[in-house]
Parts: C-alpha cells; structure tokens; sequence
C-alpha cells in the first residue's frame, strides 16, 4: 500500500521528503485515501518534548485508534490535530499537519472552522447544562449552518439519529442533556459533534468514564459512524482499541513506535515494544 | 445455560453478531463443500470417469484455504473481541471442528486418489456398493452434525455419535469381505487395497463427523465430550 | 449640545449601523452561495462598534480634558503677581475665575478675573461645538468604514473579539490603578510627613501625642507634640490578640463540628446562622461593644477587684472576636471540606474513630488553610477601625495589659481624618504614615497566607 | 505473638485492637463536647448581640405622642395670606403650640409653669403644626386635634427612665413637669406609636425627631453607584483573568493587586478617596458620587474573586466541549461560562454590596460624616449615609438616641439580611451541579 | 461441597435456616471454609432497596470478585461487609453477616475493632498526606498494635514487603506517600490496609483510577495476597475479575444471581442475566 | 517481531506465567507419553510380547485425559487473560498441537493394537525393520517437533517438515513391498494387513508431528503454514 502511494506520488520532491518516515516507527505508516496527514511533528511543553517526529496517514472513513502507556502523547497528538492545544501557553508545535491538503497550522485557517471540521470528543461526557435539542443545535446555529428553524430541526434529529439516540430522548428533547445515563451523556456528545457536519471527530479515551455496558454502546455507535466519518480514539484500553478500530497505532516515549491494522497488530504486532505492552509485560 | 442458536446474534456489538454468524455461514459453507466433494469423488466411482474425482481432489485446496481463513477469523475475534461464556465456547467448538472438516477433505482427497486409480485400472465395481453405502453413511453423518451445529442440536449430535458406531461395523465387515477376497483373488491386492484405502478413510470421514458432533456438545453444554462413550455423552446432553 | 445628548446621538448611531451591518450581511448570505466567515450579527456588532466605540472615548477625552486646557491656558490671563505666588494663591485665584465662570459674583472682581472667565465662556462654547462635530463626524466615519468592510470572508467576529477582549484587558487593569492610587496618595503624604518628622522618631517612638481634641479629652497630656507610633502598634497587637484568643478555638471547633459532626439539619441552620456574624457592620459591633460590652467587662472586672478601664482593650477584643468568628470557622469549613472524603474513607477504612479521623488526618490535610484562614483574620482585626473607634478609646497607652485603654493605627487615622483639617500639618500627615505602615504590615499579613494557601492548593489538584 | 516478623495473628491484632477501645471512646465524646461548646458560644454571642440590638431597638422604633386641640388662627399662620408653604413655614405656629399645651394643662401661671409646660413638647412642635397644616389647608381657622412628639426627656420619663424617686436636682426633669404630664397622661391625651420622624425625619441633635431617611437615601446613592462600577468591572476583570490572561508577568501584576487590595483595610481606601478625588481632583466632600466609587473600588476584589471562583466552578470539560465544536473562545466565554458563572458572580456581587452597606470607615474619611439635614436627590449632593449616622447617632449623650441608634440599626441589620437572604436563594435557586 | 456443609451443620435450625439459597441465587453458594458469611441480607436506601436477600459465603483465603452491572449494589453490598454504611444516614440493613461466626451487626461488636478485621482499599488511591512511613504505621499506631518503634517498623517493612512496595520505596520512606505514581500509590493503600493484620481485605474498584500497566501490577498483587488474606473485589472490568479472583459473583439489580467459580463463570456461567452481561449482550 | 521462548515468561502477571509454562509443560509431558507410547508398541514387537504393546493401549486413556485437561487451560486462559499476540499464538497453536499430539495417541494406540495381532500371531518378523526404522525416524520427528516448541526453534521445525518427506518415501516403498509379498504370500495377507496398518499409522505420526512443527511456524511467525509447502515454508522462516 504504501508503495504504491510512493510512487503515485513521487513527482514532487515536496512529497518525496514527505514520504520519509521516521526510523523508530515501523509499519503501514500511509494509506491510500488519507484524510489527515502528519508529517515529523514534533510538540513540546516548554522544553519538554511530548511527542517526536510522529509521521502518520488518517485514513479517510476508518477508525484509527492511539494505545500506549500513560504519558506517552496520545493525547497530546490527538490535540494537535484540531489544534485543541492551541489553549495551552507552554504548548508548542512543529512539523506539518494536513486535512484534505490543507495545512492546519497554517496561518490563514481559521481554528474556528478548523474545529468544525474537525470535532471533538472528550474523556468525559461533558453536554452543556441545556435541553438536549440546545445541546445539539449549538454548533449549528455558531456556524450559521441552519437557515431556518425547520432546517436546525432536521440537524438536531439526523445528528441524534446518526448517534443512535433519537428514539431515546425523542420525547424529552426540552429536558436538560445532563440528565441522561453517562452513556446517554456521551452518545449526545457525539451526536453533537456529529451536528456540525464535521470531517473528522477525535475521541479522547471516550469510554473511560462508562460502564461496561454503556461502553459497548458508544463502541458499536463508534464502529458504525466509521462510514461516513474518519475517527481517530485513544484509548487505555487495548481491548477497545482491537474492538473499535480498523488500524492501531502504538506510541512510546513520544514516539510513534509501530502502526498497522489492527488485526495484525493484536496477533502479530512487529514491533517488541509493541508486543510488550499488548501482552502485559511491562516492567 | 443451554446456548439456543439466536445466542449469538443479539449482541450490543452489532459487528460481533456479523462476525460470528459469518463464521458458522463459513463453517457451513465448509461442510458443503465436504459434501460436495464426497459426491464428486462418488460420482468418479459411479460413472467410471476420474473427472469429477479430480474435481474432488482440486476441492481440498478450497477447503484447506476456507480453513486457514476461519482460522485466523477465530483467532482476530479472540483477540478483538475477548469472547467469554458461550462466545468463547462458539469459537473454541468452531476452530476445532474446521480442523476436523478440513481433514475430512484430506480423508476424502485420498478416497478420491484411490477412486481414480480404481477407475484407472476400470475396477470400480469393486466392493462398489460397500463404499457407497458407507459414503453415503458418513456423508449424512457429516450433514447431519453440521445441520446439528446450525440448529444446536444435541440430540442429533448424539445421533451421530450413535450412528458412528454403525459405520464402523459395515467398515468392518466391508474390510473383512475385502481380506478374504484378497486371499482368494491375490493378483486383485492392488486394486483391493485401493478399496481398503477408501473404506478406512471413510471410516475416517464417519469419525471426524462424530468428532464435529462431540464439539457441538462442548458448545452447547460445556463440558468436553470428546472421549466420552456414548452413554456418558446421554447423560451430558440430558443434563 | 450637551454632553448626555451627544452620548445618546452616539449611542442611536452606533445602533442603526448595527441594523444595516446585520441586514446587509444577512442579505449577502441570502443571495449568494458565499459562507459568510462569521455570523451576521457579528458584522452588525462590527460597524455598530467602530461606529460608537471612537466616538464615545473621544466624547470622554473632551469631556475630561477641556477643563484641564483651558486651566492651563487661562493661566497667560493672571497678573504676573499672581503666577509668582504659591500653588494656594494660583487655587484661590482660580477659584475666581470660575466663580465668574459660573455667574456667581463676590465683590468686585479684578479686570483680568472678568476677562479670564469671558475667555472661558468663550472657549467652552467652541470646544462644545467642535466636540459635537468632531464625535457625530467619527460616529458616522467609523461605521461606514466598518460597513464598507462587510463582506463574506470578512472576518468580523475575530475583530468583534478583539474589541471586547482589550475592553476586559483594560478593566483588569483598574486594579492596578487602584493600588497605584493607593500607594502613591499614602507615600507622597507620608513623604512629606517624614520631612517634618523623622522616621526613626516615628517608627520607634513609645509616645503618641500629636495635639488634637481627641488626645486631649483622652487625657495624654498638653506637652509638645510627638508621633511616636509604638502605642499604637502594641494596641492593635493587643486588640488582636484578644480578639483571636477569642476566635480561634472557637471558630476553629465550630468549623469542626460543623464539617464532621453536625448532622444535615444543624448544619444548615448553625452556618447561616454564624456567618450572620460575619454580615453585621462593624459599626454596629461598635455600638454593642461601647454599650454592652465595655460597662460589662469593666463591672465584671471590678466585681472580682481589678482595675477596668472604661473603654478597654478586653471589651474591643471580645468584640472583634466575635465578629472574626465566622471568619475563621467559614475559611476553615472550606478547607475542612475541601479534605478529600477518600482520605476520610481511608482512615474510617482502618477503623479509626472520628475524633482520630479528625485530629490525625484531616486537620493535619487543612493546617495550611486553616493557619491562612487565621492570618486572613489577623490582618482583618488589625485593619478594624469601628469596633476601636467606639469602644477602646483613644489613649494612647504603651501597654500591655488587656484591661487599659489603648488605641489602634486605624482609630488614629479616623479620629485625625475625619472633619476638616489643614493638609499642612504633622497631625494630618501622621496619619497618612500610619496608613503607610499598616498598609505595610496587612500587606505583609497577606502574602504570607496567601503563599500558604496556595501550598495548600497544591496538595490536592 | 507474631507468626513472622512484622505481622501480628489478626486474633493477637484484635485483642490489641480492643484493649484501646475505651480509651478511644470517651477521647471521641470530649472531642464531640468541644465542638458543641464551641458553637453554642458563637451563638450566644450572636444571642447576645441580637438581643441587645432588639431591645433597645424595638422601642427605638415607637415614641410618645401627646394630642392637643389646636386652634388653626388663620391670621399668625398665615401671615402672607396666600397660603403658600412658605408663608405658612413662616408664621407663629411655636406660638399657637404653646398655647394649646398651656390650654390643656388647665392654663398654668408663672414662668416657671409656663417654661415647664413648655418643656413638655418636643422643640419641633412649630415645625409640625406647619406642616400639617401644609398638608391640611382646608382646616386653617378650625381647632382640630394635632399629634406632637413629646420631648425626648419626657420621652425617657414616660419609658421609666427616669425615676419619680430620684432627687429632683438628680434628674432632667423637675416636680412640675411630671405633674404636667401625669395631668396629660390621664386626660389621655398621650399615646404610645410608631414613630413616624425615625423613618420620615433627618438628621437632628434633637433625639426626638432624629430620623434616618436622608442617611438611608444617601446610602442607596452610594450603592447604586457602587453597584454601576463595580460588577461591570469585577465580572469583566474575573473573565479576563480566569479565561484569557496567559501567564505572564502582566497577569501576575494583576492577581498580586488584586489580592492587596483585598487585604487593604477599609480605612485605606477612605484615605486614597481623600487624598485622590477630593484634594486632588477638588471634587466635593460629602457626596454619593465620590463614597460609591470608594466602596466600588473597595468591594472589586470581593467580586473579582468571588466571580473568578464561580467561573473556575464552570467545569473545563464544558469549555472543552464548545471549543470542541469550533466555538471560538469568546463565544465560549459569552456563551457558556458567563451564563453559568452568573449566579455565582451575582452572589458575590450581593455580598459585596451588602459589605459596601455597612462599611463606615472609608466614608468618614471622605466626609460623609457631615451634618446633613436635607434628603439628597442626587449623586453629587452632599449626602450621609445609614452606618455613618448609627456611628454619629452612638457617639449622642441623650437617652433617646441609644434607642434610635438601634432602631436605625434594626432598619440597617434588616436591609443586610434582606441583601444575603436574597444571595443565599439566588445560589439555591441557580446552583448547578455537574 | 455445599453437601458437605449442609451435613456438617445440620445440627443447628440456625444453621439449617441460614442454609436456605433464596430462589433467584444459583451456583456455588457456600463454601468449605467460609471466613465471612451474609445469609438474606437487605439493604434499603430510605425506601429504596439497593440489596434484595443476598446470602453467600466468603471462602478464606480466597479472592471473590463481584461483577455486575452500574447500580446493580455491589459497592453497597461490600461496604456492609466492614460496615461503611453506617455513615450513610439513610442506609438500613437486615438479615445476618458474619465474620469467623461474630455477627458485624451485634451491638456489642465496636466498629472500630470490625475495621480492623475487615480493612478497606478505595477506589482512587488515597494515601494520606503523610510520608510512606506515617501511612503505613497510621493504622497500627491507632490501634496500639505496636509496643515499641522497632515493632512498628517491622510491621511497615512487612506491609510494603507483602505489597511489593519495599524495594522501590525503601530508600524514601519519609517521603510524601502522595508523591508516588498512581499504581504505587495504590499498593501503598494496600499496604497500609495489610498492616492492621485485617482478615479480610474489601476493594471497590481498585483499579479503575490506574492505567493498564499499573493495573497489571495491582491485580498481580490481589493474587499474591490471597494466600494470607480473603480478598473481596468489586469491579467493573469483567476481565479484571476474570483474572484475579477464585470465586465470582454476578449481581443484578440488588439481586445476587449467581456465584461460582470464576472459571465456569467465565466459561460456561449457568444463569442467562450472567451469560447475557459477561458475554455483552445487555439493552 | 520475532517471539523467543523466554518472551512467555515475562509478564506483570506472574501467574499467568505459571500458567503459560504449566501448559507447555504440560505439552512436553503429552509428547514424553507418546514417545513413551511408541517407544513401548516397538519393544513388544521387537521382544515379541504383548504387554507393553497393552500398556501402550493403555496410555491412551492417559493422553486423552492430559489433551482434555490442556483443552480446558486453554479455554480458561483465553477467558481470563484475554491473551494477545504472542500469548494468542501460543495458546493457538498449543491448543492444535495438542489435537495433533491427541490423533498421534490414536494412532500409536493402533500401531499397538496391530503389533498385538502380530505377536499373537508369531509375525513380529515380518517388515519388521521397515517398522522399527519408520518407527524411529518419526519417533524422533515427534521428539524434534516437541523441542523445536521448547526451542522455538523454527529451522528445527522445518527439519521435520522435511524430514517428513523422506519418511513419505520409506513408507511407500515399504507398502510397495508389502504388496508384492501380500501377491506372493496370500496366506500373509492378514498378517501383512497388520503390517499395512502399522505403517500407515506410523506414516500419520509423521504428518502430525509435521503439523506440530508448523504449527509452531505459527506461532513464531504468526503465519499458518499448514498447506504450505515445504519452500513455502522456507520463505517463511526466513523472513
Ligand atoms: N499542559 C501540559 N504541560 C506540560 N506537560 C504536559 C502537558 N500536558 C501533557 N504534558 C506532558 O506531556 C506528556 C504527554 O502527555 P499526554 O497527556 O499526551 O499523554 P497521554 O498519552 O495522553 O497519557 P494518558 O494516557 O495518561 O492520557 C506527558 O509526559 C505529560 O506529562
Ligand atoms: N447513599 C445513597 N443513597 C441513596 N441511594 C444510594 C446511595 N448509594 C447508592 N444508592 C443506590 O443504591 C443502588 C446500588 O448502588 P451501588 O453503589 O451499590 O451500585 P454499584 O453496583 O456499586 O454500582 P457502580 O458499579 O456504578 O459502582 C443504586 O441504585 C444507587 O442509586
Ligand atoms: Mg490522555
Ligand atoms: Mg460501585
Ligand atoms: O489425521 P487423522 O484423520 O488420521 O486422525
């Protein structure tokens, strides 16, 4: 795959240095039909080095999940690629990271219409104290996506379709979104992010807050978004990681150490560090 | 609990339910090709024409890479989806009955060899009503514990346990007749012995069908039949 | 046109931009297939605040800042006499003119007092005529320019933000101004205060007696005046020790039981109920202390045969006490509760009793808050000024014993300040000294708790 | 004892364990008694303080009254004519009030009578009989019964402050003025209400008539501006500080002023006030305008940390979200955060408030001690304010004026509790749980 | 062997009374050598009952984990055991619990000495802000189970010991026990409760605050400890309870449905609501 | 990556190491009793006595119990470790191996039966050489493929993979000759039935010790090399 990728794209030398890949990283680095690129990206908390020359594709509808031991950058990558942490001072970035060829470090996009297209999901459900339908129709009505009531009405019920949840809280669209079961709480907020019509939807270890059976809600809602949606989740759990998603990637110290499908990295991973940590033999 | 067949397919992962049935879709798929390739290799010994035991033989290729292909299915499931309980026993009964179905397709590919050189050396009237009768003993065996599987049923799981025992009494008087007939007729040993060949690899055939019926048992009830004798199996299923 | 008509003028212009903004937005979103960058009413926002926003800090620069031109300039108007004079005379030569300004007549006024308010009159109607022109000018200007910036990759919201992100930059700042205020009005004084006394005279001095009806009926003599500080400081030391003695164990064992104890019911009742305490105005702890308190202490303390001065530092302390109660216990309440109930769990885990839970886990999780919670205190007694002022006199005794009268920095202050007084004077200029060193020492009082608190803060985010 | 070194056999552990129970339980109940005292003591002391207040100041908030049949004589109430308040201000109506005592004393001789019977009326009286013919010109040329306040020493006579029993060159009033008002009382002409100069009057050394209305308006001026300057400020400067300001030294500048200032006694601020508007800024003594925007700037770091707790109260998953969805950060701020904060923040703007209306020591320094008998209309007219006249009120000798004194802090305690009740079910009513 | 038992015991009607299994129970139920025992224990929040006739017994020496689904009241049925829920005003319990045949609800047993015998590890770990050493040495101390300081630091090298604490932090005992990593913390938890000598050690969720590779450690630990201690586990991860514990219990709103070994729960669970949870199958 | 033996052996869990190496030790004692097995089947040929030919029937029984109880490991580790990578493949492949190691039972278990029939019979000579060599050179395939799993040692594997071929060959040279004598001797022909059996079970030990070694590959590897080839293999291993 990634060779064929090389040589579609060899002409630029533009893509040629692109295509360098990291020594301490192995596997299928690239895929066919990336709708996120990272390219040696580098992001340090004041001197502090979080993550270091991370070159990864996000495939274009497939769900991709981060694993790792605490502290290794998941999160912190996940952030830079909607720029989340642009909130944070000490934060600072480096390396190249597209959407759709579009550098969003770039000076001229707006991180606004950025995280648009770009959603978020966070560890925990966290609906705003509104009704549900307020919930939902928030970022539409930000972003002036709806010209009319009738139009936000049908966001507000698609995106709650799409996030299976409609028939849930059909009735109760006027009652305060806080008053949902946790997994209620995080099905919203997805269907939230689903609202504002976004590209990609980053989940930060979207479960960890649920109980089992919620849990394996949200997964399966996960899994079935991954047709119209590119999804990128870290997760503590490696278990959801091989459950959710169609390729893993592995980071270390920072460093992404191996990436490839999923099936193949929970049999057959490359990498020792990566079979270490899969197995449970970390010292 | 006693699984009931829906057991599988109402999972909160819609996904899982999808990868489970596909593997019983693929498993059934096995047993017909199994079948399929008994009665083609069948079909040689009737018509006297070696093509349709070549098909046979040229069968067992599908069935070991249908195998493979299961395999790692069962193998991507336990380590994505950490199956427990009745999932976990589904997985286990289903990877151990593909390698029993797969070497029933190896059983059946040398049933074939043997049927071509019979049909080679035109002795296929030999002992010809023997083998069909045990073929078609193992090939419902075969259907059967399959069907079994489908509908987990352990009664005919049992019945297939049950029926075993009388292939292996045909096979036996088949293999008697054949030693006799061997003495008698000394320049037939070769062609004999490819007779014999096929009787004990349908014998064979008839066993691993009894083995696929003991791993539906496991499925269903948990508890490990596989040298069990006939009547403690009873007793496993009446629990 | 005066000042109110020409802010309201600004005020329907910068709406009415705001309108056509919004519309004509709204209009281009309508009838193309463009993506506006922002919302409309963020283009509304935009003209409407470039419209009104100049406008109005134009309007107050005049407003403010004619007055401050035309003294400087009706300065070429006065008698060379008068510019040679002291800054009092200029004042009263000021004062003059606008008297006339304002058409009020003592006497016959000088000639060039006359011309000088004429002069005024005059400039104060060009500036009133130019300032409207100028301000309606900008008001209209600025929200065309903001109008003819409309369109649809405009990025008005990113403007509008930054607007109203220098409006909350320049509010905070008012803080800073405030203390410069503070400091700077409190040092020039004081400054000047030292000229006349020297600051080791003051700083260390044991005897207060700076000549004013107030020492005088307390009783500290006629003799010369001196500003020794020290009484004063060792009252207020006194006062406060009283006072936490006090407060202390018993807002610190209220904060306990309340937290651990009390069941729902009493807590819900007992808190309210002592952070009303906490809401009565000092003036009226003074009232209770110089009626109830004060005759009581003194009776009490004659009753058992001590001396008992009338307004006593006993009485005032009591008070204050009383009143930094609910200080303490509320500060402590929170920090208390602010102990992890995991850490309460465990200890209960390992069986330990309530008590023990208490003495040995908790209280040692909120030591910082609550010695910061103390400090708070102590810095609130020593800046009490009513309970003082009403009820511990104004003698101002070296003394350590609790039953004399004494008196504090603050009640100082007042009783110098308050009235009318010369500015010239040591007397009125001591105070700003003291104000000085107690500012210092609150200060001081202050960082410190605050460095513990935020220790304290550490531990557990 | 121990089955290895270092663990005890959990039998030996429990035996151990219950050898300290005892101990252990009467050191819990005295702990549990130290609380209980302590809290019973805070609130005796509030009992205490509460009771003295009441008792003082609920008949604070009645006077005695003697009623009299006045003759309205056109001709010395009137002398202009024209029946204008101001003619009517003008004529002899101290005159007509003697007369109508005299007349329902049974027209006493003497001076000494005469000045004694006199004595009995408030000093007033005229400013009364004027008024209420203002308000009744309709009745001039009638005799119609007036109600006047009775002096304050009568007053304290008639509470039983002053004994029968005491020597007469020992008390304020003599033999014959009690006579007087013995006579009064039993045509029952006395009566015992509401005090209407206490809530309708000024400021006056006449303890009588002492009232609070200017006091209570001037503060509410000095409120109001108060209130304009400060919640804007405070609210904007808590938003700027908890969600924007990066950290730098600008920012710790800030926070460090903002602390000090809160530490800052009060009496400071009255000194910046003095030394900034009014000698520097030569703006007036006295007024609202210039005590508001002391108590502003004092009760800013009240509401700046009250409204920086309530924004910090706002989880930060619930900024995260909005900026997850592509809200910028201040539609996250206006959106979100400020509309979730806000109870908090108007509860410590409430409190704030509440501080701002009881503080006395800043306004002193800026003036507002002064002796002011008109009720203020505006913000830039010399003005006193409600703790300012208790303090003035407390420092009064006369009987009469310990009592208003508490009255007029019941009024003050009443607004207070108003002011912190309405916080406390502001937060109630708004608080949210996440 | 719930036969063996039943024969032993059948002289007492107690006994035979306590021997009854409320119908909706099924499994293994009693054990050999019980160290704790409930027999039809309710519990009622106010009106609202959260535990609904649980009778089982707690093998010594054993580890048990309870799984079951969010609010199904394992936390609630666990804190009884040690008496937790005596803070809880509006918490009611009937029925019997017994510890080594003393019942933990007779008014003559003081809830301190139960503690003692029964300890406790919380969900978060929760050392105290005090040095490792304090921590460990606080139970003891208020117990008066150490006669002289040598003793007592026998009995803090011994706790840290058992709980494979000793070698990482021996060299800082005077250090703050809250500056340590989230699973050491946890151990030190472990240990402190170890060294009151408790029977039986009660975990609500030990590691669902740690990341996998701290909880690796934790559950290595329970495991260990199990030779010296009874060990009750609530968790929310089934595989947790899986790995560490003998015995499994499944709870289901309040109701306790089944309980048995963990590997034929785990393999071939006979009750359908246990099939149903541990196999995914919920809602 | 490639697993070493010693990468099982590592884990936080140190009872999931016993577990791990309880069962392949386990594995190793299944192998022992099998060797054991033949071992016992070729001295009652070779000394012409019966009863440890009886014991080697016997062991079967034993064999049987040990695959059930591996079987059942297995299934509880998978339920209890969810066992990924590496510790997956081992649990897979241990779980195939014992099923082969199982048949290999089975089949020496005829091999005795067989041998009894000839002792009884007083025809222990017959090919016996031809039996005593396959006999030893798939004894040693076994023993090999059970060190290659301790070993993980994959080229061993593939020796025996190899090694299988050439065991192909005596087998059917072997048969070969044993039909030209069944023609020459129809008195023999019972007798050589035995021998005929014998071989063909021993030729069997040989394909499952074969599948043992590729199931190793698997487990080394992570590929299923079980319809490769021999040169397949050979890629395999070298990657
Ligand atoms: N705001 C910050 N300032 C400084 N360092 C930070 C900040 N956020 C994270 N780090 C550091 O960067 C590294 C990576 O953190 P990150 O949160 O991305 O890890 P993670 O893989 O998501 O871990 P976890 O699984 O615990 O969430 C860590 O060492 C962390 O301490
Ligand atoms: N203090 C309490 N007051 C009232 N009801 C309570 C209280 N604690 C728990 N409950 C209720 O009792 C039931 C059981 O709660 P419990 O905490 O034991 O459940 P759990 O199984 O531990 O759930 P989880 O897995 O979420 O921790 C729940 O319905 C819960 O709402
Ligand atoms: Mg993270
Ligand atoms: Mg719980
Ligand atoms: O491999 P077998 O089918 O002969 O057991």
């Amino acid at each position: 795959m990634s060779n064929m990728n090389k040589e579609k794209n060899l002409s630029t030398s533009q893509n040629i240095e692109n295509r360098a890949i990291p020594a301490h990283t192995i596997g299928e680095v690239f895929v066919d039909k990336p709708r996120m690129t990272a390219r040696n990206v580098d992001v340090y908390y004041d001197d502090k080095c979080a993550i270091q020359d991370v070159t990864i594709d996000i495939g274009a509808q497939q769900v991709i999940s981060f694993i790792g031991p605490s502290g290794c950058g998941k999160s912190t990558f996940l952030r830079c690629l909607n720029r989340m942490n642009d909130t944070i001072d000490t934060c600072r970035i480096s390396g190249e990271i597209k959407i759709d060829n579009d550098n969003i470090y770039d000076p001229n996009i707006d991180v606004v219409s950025l995280r648009a297209r770009v959603g978020m999901v966070f560890q925990k459900p966290n609906p705003f104290p509104k009704t549900i339908y307020d919930n939902i129709a928030y970022g539409p009505r930000i972003h002036g996506l709806a010209n009319n009531k009738s139009e936000l009405d049908d966001i507000v019920e698609h995106s709650l379709e799409r996030a299976g949840l409609w028939n849930e809280v059909k009735d109760r669209l006027d009652k305060p979104g806080t008053g949902l079961s946790g997994g209620q709480q995080q099905r919203l907020c997805i269907a939230r992010a689903i609202a504002v019509s976004p590209e990609v939807i980053l989940m930060d270890e979207p479960c960890s807050a649920l109980d089992p059976i919620a849990t394996a809600k949200v997964e399966e809602l996960i899994y079935e978004l991954r047709n119209q949606y590119t999804i990128v989740i870290v997760t503590h759990s490696m278990q959801q990681a091989a459950r959710v998603s169609d390729r893993t990637a592995y980071f270390h110290l920072g460093k992404l150490v191996e990436v490839g499908e999923t099936k193949e990295i929970f049999i057959n991973p490359k990498h020792e560090l990566t079979q270490d940590y899969i197995t449970g033999r970390f010292g | 609990m006693n699984s009931t067949q829906d057991a599988h397919f109402d999972h909160i992962s819609q996904q899982f339910n999808v990868e489970l049935d596909d593997i019983r879709t693929q498993l059934m798929n096995m047993g017909g090709m199994i079948e399929q390739q008994l009665q083609d290799a069948m079909q040689s010994l009737k018509k006297g024409d070696s093509s349709s035991a070549y098909a046979a033989i040229k069968m067992d290729d599908d069935i070991n890479k249908l195998e493979m292909s299961i395999n790692d299915q069962c193998a991507r499931i336990i380590a994505r989806r950490q199956p427990a309980a009745s999932d976990l026993r589904f997985i286990i009964a289903i990877s151990k009955a593909i390698t029993d179905l797969e070497r029933t397709g190896d059983e059946i590919k040398r049933v074939a060899a043997n049927i071509i050189k019979l049909v080679e050396e035109g002795a296929t009237e030999i002992s010809a009503s023997e083998i069909r009768n045990i073929a078609k003993s193992v090939s419902g065996m075969i259907s059967d514990s399959l069907t079994a599987f489908a509908r987990y049923d352990v009664e005919l799981a049992y019945a297939v346990v049950k029926r075993d025992e009388e292939v292996d009494e045909e096979y036996k008087t088949a293999m008697r007749a054949l030693v006799t007939r061997m003495m008698e007729e000394p320049r037939s040993i070769a062609t004999s012995m490819n007779v014999i060949w096929i009787l004990r690899s349908l014998e064979r055939v008839g066993d691993h069908a009894q083995n696929i019926a003991q791993h539906l048992v496991y499925l269903v009830k948990g508890i490990d039949v596989s040298h069990a004798t006939a009547e403690e199996m009873q007793a496993t299923i009446d629990k | 046109m005066s000042i109110s008509s020409l802010a309201l003028y600004v005020l329907v212009i910068g709406m009415m931009y705001f309108y056509v903004g919004q519309r004509t937005s709204l209009e281009q979103r309508a009838n193309g297939d463009v993506r506006l960058h922002s919302l409309p009413h963020y283009y509304g926002l935009w003209t409407g605040l470039l419209s009104a926003l100049p406008a109005f800090i134009l309007l107050v620069i005049f407003a403010v800042g004619d007055d401050i031109v035309f003294a400087q300039m009706v300065k070429q108007y006065y008698p060379a006499a008068v510019l040679e004079q002291d800054v009092a005379q200029q004042t009263i030569a000021f004062a003059r003119v606008m008297n006339v300004v304002d058409g009020i007549r003592f006497g016959n006024p000088e000639q060039w007092v006359l011309d000088a308010g004429a002069a005024w009159i005059t400039w104060q109607a060009t500036s009133e005529m130019l300032m409207s022109v100028i301000v309606l000018a900008v008001a209209l200007g600025g929200g065309l320019i903001g109008y003819r910036q409309i369109a649809p990759d405009f990025r008005s919201r990113n403007g509008v933000e930054r607007i109203i992100l220098w409006g909350l930059v320049a509010s905070s700042t008012v803080a800073i101004l405030t203390t410069v205020g503070i400091v700077l009005s409190v040092l020039f004084e004081s400054i000047r205060f030292f000229q006349l006394i020297p600051p080791q005279d003051f700083i260390l001095g044991l005897e207060w007696n700076p000549q004013f009806e107030g020492a005088e009926r307390a009783g500290s003599g006629n003799g010369e005046a001196t500003y020794g500080m020290l009484p004063m400081f060792v009252g207020t030391l006194l006062i406060s020790t009283v006072a936490l003695t006090v407060a202390v164990p018993v807002g610190l064992f209220s904060a306990i039981y309340l937290a651990e104890y009390a069941t729902p019911r009493v807590r819900s009742v007992v808190k309210p109920l002592l952070e009303i305490l906490a809401g009565v105005p000092t003036v009226v702890y003074g009232f209770f202390a110089a009626l109830t308190v004060a005759p009581f202490v003194r009776s009490a303390g004659e009753a058992i045969g001590l001396e008992v001065a009338s307004e006593s530092a006993l009485a005032a302390g009591l008070v204050m006490g009383v009143m930094i109660i609910p200080f303490i216990s509320s500060l402590s309440d929170d920090v208390i509760n602010a102990v992890p109930q995991s850490l309460r769990d465990a200890a209960y885990g390992l069986g330990s009793t309530k008590s023990e839970t208490v003495r040995q886990v908790v209280l040692p999780a909120a030591l910082p808050g609550i010695v910061a919670a103390v400090i708070l205190a102590v810095s609130r007694a020593i800046g009490e000024t009513m309970i003082v002022v009403m009820a511990a006199g104004l003698a101002a005794n070296l003394s350590f014993n609790p039953l004399d009268a004494v008196t504090t920095v603050t009640s100082q202050i007042v009783t110098i300040l308050v009235g009318d007084q010369e500015f010239e004077s040591a007397k009125t200029l001591s105070a700003f000294a003291l104000a000085l060193m107690l500012i210092i020492i609150t200060l001081a009082l202050n960082f410190f708790a605050l460095q513990i608190v935020k220790k304290y803060r550490e531990q557990y985010d | 004892m121990t089955d290895s070194r270092g663990r005890l056999s959990p039998q030996e552990a429990a035996k151990r364990v219950a050898a300290t129970l005892g101990r252990r339980g009467s050191s819990e109940k005295r702990f549990r008694y130290l609380g209980v005292a302590a809290i019973s003591t805070a609130l005796m002391f509030l009992v205490l303080l509460f009771s003295g207040i009441l008792s003082n100041g609920l008949p604070g908030m009645f006077q005695h009254y003697v009623t009299l049949e006045v003759y309205l004589d056109k001709e010395r109430m009137d002398p202009q004519g024209d029946m204008s308040a101001a003619s009517l201000y003008a004529g002899d109506s101290g005159k007509i009030v003697n007369e109508s005592v005299l007349k329902a004393l049974g027209e006493p001789k003497g001076r000494m009578a005469k000045k004694a019977a006199r004595s009995i009326m408030s000093s007033a009286s005229d400013q009364r009989l004027a008024q209420f013919a203002v308000a009744n010109p309709e009745l001039i040329g009638q005799t119609v019964p007036v109600k006047f306040a009775l002096d304050d020493d009568i007053d304290s006579f008639m509470r039983g402050f002053i004994s029968r029993e005491t020597p007469q060159s020992e008390r304020r009033i003599n033999d014959q003025v009690i006579t007087y008002v013995d006579r009064l009382n039993e045509a029952g002409l006395i009566s015992y209400e509401i005090s209407d100069y206490l809530f309708f009057g000024s400021a006056s050394r006449n303890a009588e008539i002492a009232g609070i209305k200017g006091a209570l308006i001037g503060s509410i001026l000095t409120l109001a501006v108060c209130l304009v300057i400060a919640f804007p400020l405070g609210v904007a400067t808590a938003v700027y500080l908890e969600e924007i300001a990066p950290k730098n030294r600008f920012t710790e500048i800030i926070e460090i002023n903002i602390n000090n200032l809160a530490a800052v006694p009060s009496v400071v601020f009255g000194i910046m006030g003095l030394a900034i508007f009014i000698v520097a800024f030569g703006m007036p003594r006295s007024i609202p305008l210039v005590g508001g925007v002391v108590l502003a700037l004092m009760t800013l770091p009240t509401i700046i940390i009250s409204s920086r707790a309530a924004i910090r109260a706002v989880p930060p998953s619930i900024r995260d979200a909005a900026l997850g969805i592509g809200a910028s950060r201040m539609q996250t701020i206006f959106h979100h955060v400020i509309p979730l904060a806000m109870p908090g923040m108007l509860t410590g703007t409430i409190i704030g408030m509440a501080q701002a209306l009881g503080e006395t020591a800043p306004l002193l320094m800026i003036g507002m001690v002064a002796f002011i008998v008109d009720v203020p209309t505006g913000v830039v007219e010399p003005a006193t304010a409600l703790p300012v006249q208790i303090f003035m009120w407390a420092d009064f000798a006369e009987r009469m004026f310990i009592q208003k004194t508490s009255a007029a802090i019941i009024v003050l305690l009443a607004f207070l509790i108003t002011m912190n009740a309405a916080a406390i079910v502001l937060r109630k009513k708004l608080e949210r749980r996440w």
